[in-house]
């Protein structure tokens, strides 16, 4: 879809916002979304927030060793998802991004495959959860270093520009993340290469236990692309709607080869960092009960409710159909055994060269 | 006494010399209120406020570099790199100006700091949790680097280090932070910087190792002596400057090195520790050094044990040292 | 001296510039500065010149392997070194700093033994020519990794804000320097911690063959100053006393306790990157005849002859002067031997290790 | 046949792939008009163009790790780092991006790319234009390392390197780039990574090198030869995975292994090559096998000549093994 005008101003003092907390459209423009459409949007935020909680009971009962949970990004992972074209455009997530993959439609026994490391996944158990990547829907591997997926992600833009592939470079990562020398760096290039790519922070405004007032004194994140000569959107990215049509002017702008472009959604995170973290230690539990009131799936459901897109039997039917289908696929994971060892040598190289054929006889002998 | 665990130890002896110093400062990812991901440094942001216990932004290279000037400038910072692993996008502070900066000023500047890094594998922590790039640093003139296996040597080098006059790579097995509690002195000792730890004396074996192995190679150890082999077991704790005197005279009394480490093989300090013994004591060794290493591969996840030298792949190499 | 007030505003359209291509003031404040201290800038401008070509000759002479020729740098270094206190202030230089150096103060003789490596280098020959150093000015010896030296400079000035020392740091690098990591995560860190520091860009729109144009795609330098909440301060380097008076503002307004800023000099490099370019292979010979008709020097003796405080005749005094004193330190410099080849194994730790001693020792045979 | 330098048959060796692969692009800082601060990429601009040949902001993070983008998205980059001591700002996009990016997605996504760097010392060039950096690849899983010494071996490996599956540090003595001319064929030839190349048989003593000391250790042996002993040397001209079987075959035949390189000591492939000659052939050995390498320091402008491996300090080594 060609853009047909622009609708947002980058560097705006106020965060781009169109539905208010009382779930009112509160934007200059109609919506346009088709009522399947957005019930699509409740839909993945909802099974985003169930995935949540799922994942944090597998820690729980000692199946899987790590989550970063994502309730309170749901909004923006969801408009991100549906702003791109899923498996032509390029996706470089990051570890907090579950939701994201769910919305991208990366199979649930991927998911499920990979946040337990067995056989199911098709990284063979070799990284983290909450670490997936599929070559078939474009989606580049997690990798756990900050910001060392931003300039990959610049190369690959560049790529889609010198080929014409039509194609755009979305990229997403934290607000702790721009602070990595990394970041600045690949956002650099891809703006100076004019290319497709987006780079979208999810702005928690905390790294672990490091507010955004240690991380940085810009008033911003969105303001950092003066540095790049792109535009900054600063968006409330607790509302879908604006998640979903600033990512999607952005990315739309990148395809028509006006280039690269800097989104920040404004998010919270209602858990702690991940599993191995203890937020109670630096975030106070008042700070988070108000914060939690605001709530980006409450505030959709508002929106619905007005439009008589939302009741709350279809919303309830909705939680079990979700459950269901995510007990489902994590049964099936369950079913597929442990990874191979001798496995842990293959996909180092192309082929095994010598020392790798004597490290992996030296383990097969031990395990024989 | 009291007993601790090394992550103890490691806080306790921050404690003593940013009491003892008031030039030490820390800083890293998360040290404040957080007290570090595994809470190293665990109250002292209450206790000696947010200047002197900073967290910083996301950015090693921040970190570390600020740590260069801060030293430079007169300070004694204790920077932390969360995981080491994660050492690498700051890394070039470290190698071009840390290493080089008493060298290039001919000796007018100096970057007095410590680098505390949590190293190694077995916590599932897959490829940048469980890294040990010790090697780096070694291969690096400038830098020194301790790597600790005990809660006693931690608190002891750690503060060695503080008041080191070079900068200081300190690595901290991070599966050894909780492992074992022993007694460790409430007063103020110091363990050289460059002095290996004979943890058993034997006669049949040289085990050499250091940081994580320990474990494994002390528990092979055992099984070797029950089986009547008398190994001695060798700890570096320093890799740079390791100490060569120590592991020549052990070898020259065994005949037979066995060197364990669990960072990949290639260019490793384990192949430095052996390739030095053949090269200076051929005559005297019954058999050729070997080495029991990780892999050289990214560190998988699903085989966070069996990446690393296991009792038994030990047992197995000194067998054959011992039957050569 | 603590700022009246402020005269500059960060992030200006324009460069600011007090002294017009004709030398007319065209501030719209008083300059107040004695003619000594102006005649002083003169001399210095002039001394930098005439200490680049004596650099290249020593060049064409085999008598030193490299220098980056500062030619066209002179206003905006002398500017630099005026507004510092020197020898309480840190400075962070870079290898295009040999005029800065000189308008520092180095001994001309350190300057001359840094250059031919030789015993009169108080770096014992161990750097390449245009990397000086100075604890006693405190003047942190240049590195030649790009930008490596912008979290050094962070750290310092942390360290003076922590102990109330009332010093700044301050740290130059070029245009090309800013697309660096470190230069990132440097500048973000000084600017959160409110630290007293000031990182001055000499930007004359050449990273060696690269032109601005594929460096960046922000619109200045000073602009990137918005990434970490700071002032970014857009100056003609060509202008001597812009450069003198912004430093100076940024400075005190660092020494006042009010964090850091960036202050972006436009200068024009007048020569090669170095000894070992060839420029004629990326940049037009007509570009640079036309550049060099916009000389810091004359711009600045036009402003002086209008106060009647250049004359011909005292120009060309000073020049042979300089020339004399210059030519005196070098023959100081040239009397010192060479460094001890054993030298080379110390300073590399406190004390020598036994490896160390190993090797000192191996080479100590060879060469007997 | 045409003779060349080592510059020249890279960029032959450049142009060639460029012309029959139109996925090869080069990037780099000054690669373009100015065509490499070495002249690597000289004209290249002129022929394919600014999107071809591509000059980068001053960034060895953006240039690696958009080579890692470019190589995934499809295209088969060619990084230039001006000088190796410049990779450590961006190494952590060849460590964790380049090295495993294959192992971390289980074979999904792939990162054929090289990056090729101006190693070593002899120009004149101090602490930050004279290192060699190779074991620091060569200890990271995921990595291959070339390190070239001759112009024909130069043009076939760039070649193989460019077509290889896997990302190819490729690293190039600059001291060797205009030392001498050979003969390089015009046509399309490859030379296999992995395989080292015997540049003299002989019976005595091994001599194994690799890059910029080749040069020495050929004099060094033409010394000794001349003198009546009969060295065998050997290339190793990949370092990650190195030619064991050819070292060892070589260890075997004369008994005596000196190893020889300009890096520093400590972990270094040196090590690594003599630990493991020690380890495999330790009964067949008649002496120790010894390293000469690079020293443990920064490398100091003053001594540029005198830091790497002179003649004199091989041949001491040589009678060392030879007497003993
Ligand atoms: C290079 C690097 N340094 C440190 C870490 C450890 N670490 C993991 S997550 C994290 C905080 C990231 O915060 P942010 O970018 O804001 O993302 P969020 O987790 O808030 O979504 C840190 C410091 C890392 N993964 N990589
Ligand atoms: C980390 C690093 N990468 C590359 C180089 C090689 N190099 C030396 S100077 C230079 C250009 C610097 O340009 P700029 O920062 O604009 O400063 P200028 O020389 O124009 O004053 C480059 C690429 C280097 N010294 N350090
Ligand atoms: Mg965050
Ligand atoms: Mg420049």
């Amino acid at each position: 879809m060609v853009q047909e005008k622009v609708r947002f101003q980058p560097f705006s003092g106020e965060p781009v916002r169109l539905i208010d907390e009382q779930g009112h459209w509160i934007a200059g423009f109609e919506h346009g979304l088709p009522p399947d459409l957005l019930r699509r949007f409740y839909r993945d935020m909802l099974a985003a927030r169930i995935l949540d909680e799922k994942l944090i009971i597998l820690i729980r009962t000692g199946k899987t060793s790590f989550v970063a949970p994502h309730s309170g990004h749901e909004g923006a992972q969801v408009g991100i998802a549906h702003a791109l074209r899923k498996g032509h455009d390029w996706l470089f997530p990051y570890y907090r991004d579950m939701g994201l993959m769910l919305a991208m439609e990366l199979p649930l026994v991927e998911i499920f495959g990979q946040t337990l490391g067995n056989a199911a996944d098709p990284a063979k158990g070799r990284q983290m959860p909450s670490h997936p990547g599929s070559k078939k829907l474009n989606i580049f591997s997690v990798c756990s270093a900050i910001a060392s997926h931003i300039p990959p992600a610049a190369g690959a833009a560049i790529s889609m520009k010198l080929r014409r592939t039509g194609q755009v470079a979305v990229c997403t990562f934290g607000d702790g993340a721009t602070s990595e020398g990394d970041w600045h760096a690949g956002i650099n290039f891809a703006a100076v290469q004019g290319a497709p790519a987006v780079f979208v922070c999810q702005n928690n405004r905390y790294a672990i236990s490091v507010n955004i007032s240690r991380q940085t004194a810009s008033e911003s994140i969105a303001i950092k692309a003066h540095a790049y000569g792109i535009p900054g959107y600063y968006v409330d990215g607790m509302d879908v709607l604006a998640s979903y049509f600033v990512m999607q002017e952005a990315i739309e702008r990148a395809r028509a080869g006006h280039g690269a472009s800097l989104v920040e959604l404004v998010v919270n995170r209602f858990g702690p960092h991940s599993s191995a973290d203890d937020d109670s230690r630096y975030r106070s539990r008042e700070e988070l009960a108000a914060e939690r009131l605001h709530d980006p799936l409450v505030r959709f459901q508002r929106f619905l409710e007005k439009q008589d897109l939302w009741d709350a039997n279809w919303a309830n039917e909705l939680g079990l159909e979700i459950s269901k289908e995510l007990e489902a696929a994590l049964q099936e994971a369950l079913q597929t055994g442990e990874p191979d060892p001798l496995e842990m040598f293959d996909d180092v190289f192309a082929a095994r060269p010598w020392h790798l054929e004597e490290q992996r006889r030296l383990v097969a002998e031990e395990l024989r | 006494m009291p007993t601790m665990t090394m992550i103890q130890a490691i806080n306790t002896a921050l404690d003593e010399e940013m009491s003892r110093d008031e030039r030490v400062l820390l800083l890293g990812e998360d040290v404040g209120k957080r007290g570090g991901v595994f809470l190293a440094t665990e109250g002292l942001q209450q206790k000696y406020g947010p200047d002197r216990v900073m967290d910083s932004p996301l950015s090693e290279a921040a970190i570390l570099g600020a740590a260069v000037g801060l030293a430079a400038h007169g300070m004694r910072p204790v920077a932390e790199i969360q995981f080491a692993d994660y050492v690498f996008p700051g890394i070039d502070q470290l190698f071009s100006q840390a290493a080089k900066l008493r060298y290039r000023s001919g000796g007018q500047f100096t970057a007095p700091m410590v680098v505390r890094m949590p190293t190694g594998g077995g916590v599932k922590g897959g490829h940048h949790h469980s890294q040990s790039p010790e090697a780096h640093f070694a291969h690096t003139g400038g830098l020194k680097v301790v790597v600790v296996s005990t809660p006693y040597d931690t608190k002891g080098l750690l503060k060695a280090a503080i008041r080191n006059d070079d900068p200081v790579v300190f690595l901290e097995p991070k599966r050894l932070y909780r492992a074992t509690r022993e007694e460790v002195p409430g007063d103020d000792y110091l363990i050289p910087i460059g002095r290996a730890a004979i943890r058993r004396e034997g006669a049949d074996i040289s085990l050499i190792s250091y940081g994580g192995p320990m474990v494994e190679t002390q528990k092979a150890a055992e099984e070797m002596a029950a089986a009547g082999i008398d190994p001695e077991v060798i700890d570096l704790r320093t890799v740079m400057p390791w100490d060569k005197e120590t592991v020549l005279n052990s070898a020259a009394k065994t005949g037979r090195v066995l060197m364990i480490s669990e960072a990949p093989r290639m260019a490793s300090v384990a192949s430095e520790v052996t390739a030095t013994v053949s090269e200076e004591l051929f005559d005297q060794l019954l058999a050729p050094p070997m080495r029991v290493t990780g892999f050289d591969i990214p560190y998988p996840l699903a085989q966070d044990k069996l990446y690393m030298p296991t009792v038994t792949r030990i047992l197995n190499a000194a067998k054959k040292l011992l039957d050569y």
